[in-house]
């Protein structure tokens, strides 16, 4: 088993490197491995729950909303972190705006990934 | 007042929300009270959006499209911007025209006011 | 007419402003790192030319957001931003 | 007096289409002119309250934050009209998460600053 | 060592991986549209392509996340996105 | 475990926070338990804002680079993103330093893990 660590700062809108670390996180999980997402930048936007987007084809990029997908992550065992400072930039109230088990942390958590995951992914 | 409104698409189509919701945006300035006459302009990394074998469904493309050819808007791609990207006019959709650089500057500086998306 | 350009829609932007002989180029944001060579007059917003310490040609003029939009008051204005 | 019409797609982080449009709706209204945004895509996360990015230089792009600039040309007699689509895509919760005066619309809001206004600045 | 490579860092992104002749490298979202004159294992992740639209080259592999994962466990990897 | 990580700023400095940001990460990597040796690294449009005359002030940059400094990171420029962008070794600021683009290549492959903003 490995550990794979996750640096995300792309928001849900501005590019698919949210997609792409679910899409890696699934996969890992699936296979028995470790994994942990920092949330930096806009990537503290992507948890905020209660985002609707009508409409959307069930073969795209929103056949869910990111939220959606990371909080099943969360559920498998994955850890979610969001870096605080991020979060307070953006006027994210996180014990209302994020879901159960994501947690909010700070940059020696990033430091602490990099010294114990395997591999680190920086989108 | 009614406007020609010309409706620039810039941005790689996947993976970004730009090229349908600007296509949102633009069947909704055609629907307005005012029933602006709309072109969508596919220019930079826009025109891979024009192609034809681009997954239009799940980019949320169909409806957008659909209300806007009921509008009357139209569809054109900057022939100028698929040469650098090397797409070529067999490549693009039926619903799109290709237009030169040329034309699509002309079309630009005669509209009443561009969006960008 | 007047052309408002940043960089990711210099192309497009600086294109369009070729064919207008009467064109006013306005570059904006990253756009005063471009050096456009058009037969127009050129400006560039001042706030965004310092903070990011760019020397510009001669024939490139600061403007002001003041000035910038007593600009597009008085002409159409096309955007490249 | 001319009356200016501003289209925003850009967010408070990921480009500075959100100064511009701030600079220039207030030169335009120090010159007695109309000023209305249409706030589209992370637009709409620009007025979200309660951001706050400390430390931040007072010649720099945070001097003060996004929505605090806004709600000021607000105050003064700019509209401000945010996408009701692009709110809830992003969770915004508007009765919650913006100032007083911001407004949330749709469309032929942006259609019909297209109609009236003299000039339409797109950022 | 593995490479991912997205459009906007392919510059830096290819120029480290043609210095390794052990390069596995993997074009990822916008990076399907890139055609590296590389000599080295080339792979694309297959659902990026696939909603693009692209015709890869032959000498490109397509590559699922799950196969992705596996080579990221593997070896080393280098980060463009 | 103590990791070398590079940091790799690849964005044009202003109008966006990746610069400052990605500089605050750098330092907290730096600074955390691990004490990893890192190596910020100017590529791309990021190389505009290793120039002396970029307003560091106006960027938020000053605080980071000092703590950075002070946790032993490295700040160091492209070269061959600077040919591209015209900007000379003359234009740099003095506490960056100029790499040819296959340093840097070797740099990025050497460490054991790279971040990018």
């Amino acid at each position: 088993m490995a550990h794979l660590g996750f640096l995300l700062t792309g928001g849900p809108f501005d590019s698919e490197r949210w997609r792409t670390a679910y899409e890696l996180g699934r996969a890992a999980l699936d296979k028995g491995h470790e994994v942990t997402f920092f949330h930096y930048l806009d990537g503290a936007l992507v948890p905020v729950e209660d985002q609707t987007f009508p409409d959307c084809s069930d073969t795209g990029l929103y056949d869910e909303m990111p939220t959606e997908k990371f909080q099943k992550l969360v559920a498998e065992g994955a850890e979610l972190i969001c870096c605080g400072l991020c979060v307070d930039a953006r006027g994210i109230d996180a014990s209302d705006d994020y879901p159960e088990g994501v947690e909010v942390g700070l940059l020696p958590d990033l430091a602490d990934i990099i010294g114990e995951a395997d591999r680190v992914i920086s989108l | 007042m009614k406007r020609d409104v010309v409706v620039l698409l810039t941005k790689a189509p996947y993976g970004r929300v730009h090229v349908p919701e600007g296509l949102r945006a633009a069947r909704g300035v055609a629907a307005g009270f005012d029933q602006h006459d709309v072109t969508v302009v596919f220019t930079g990394d826009g025109a891979y959006a024009a192609r034809a074998s681009v997954d239009r469904e799940a980019l949320n493309m169909p409806g957008h499209v659909a209300d806007l050819r009921e509008q009357g808007g139209e569809m054109v791609v900057d022939a100028a911007a698929m040469a650098e990207r090397d797409v070529s006019p067999g490549e693009i959709a039926d619903d799109v025209t290709v237009r030169s650089g040329d034309e699509v500057s002309t079309l630009v500086r005669d509209a009443d006011c561009t969006l960008d998306f | 007419m007047l052309y408002l350009i940043d960089e990711p829609m210099a192309d497009i932007g600086l294109r369009t402003a070729a064919g207008d002989p009467d064109a006013r180029v306005v570059l904006i944001q990253d756009g005063v790192f471009l050096s456009p060579d058009l037969d127009a007059e050129v400006y560039a917003v001042e706030k965004d030319v310092d903070v990011r310490g760019v020397d510009l040609p001669d024939e490139v003029e600061r403007i002001s957001y003041d000035a910038l939009v007593d600009l597009i008051v008085e002409q159409e204005v096309k955007n490249f931003v």
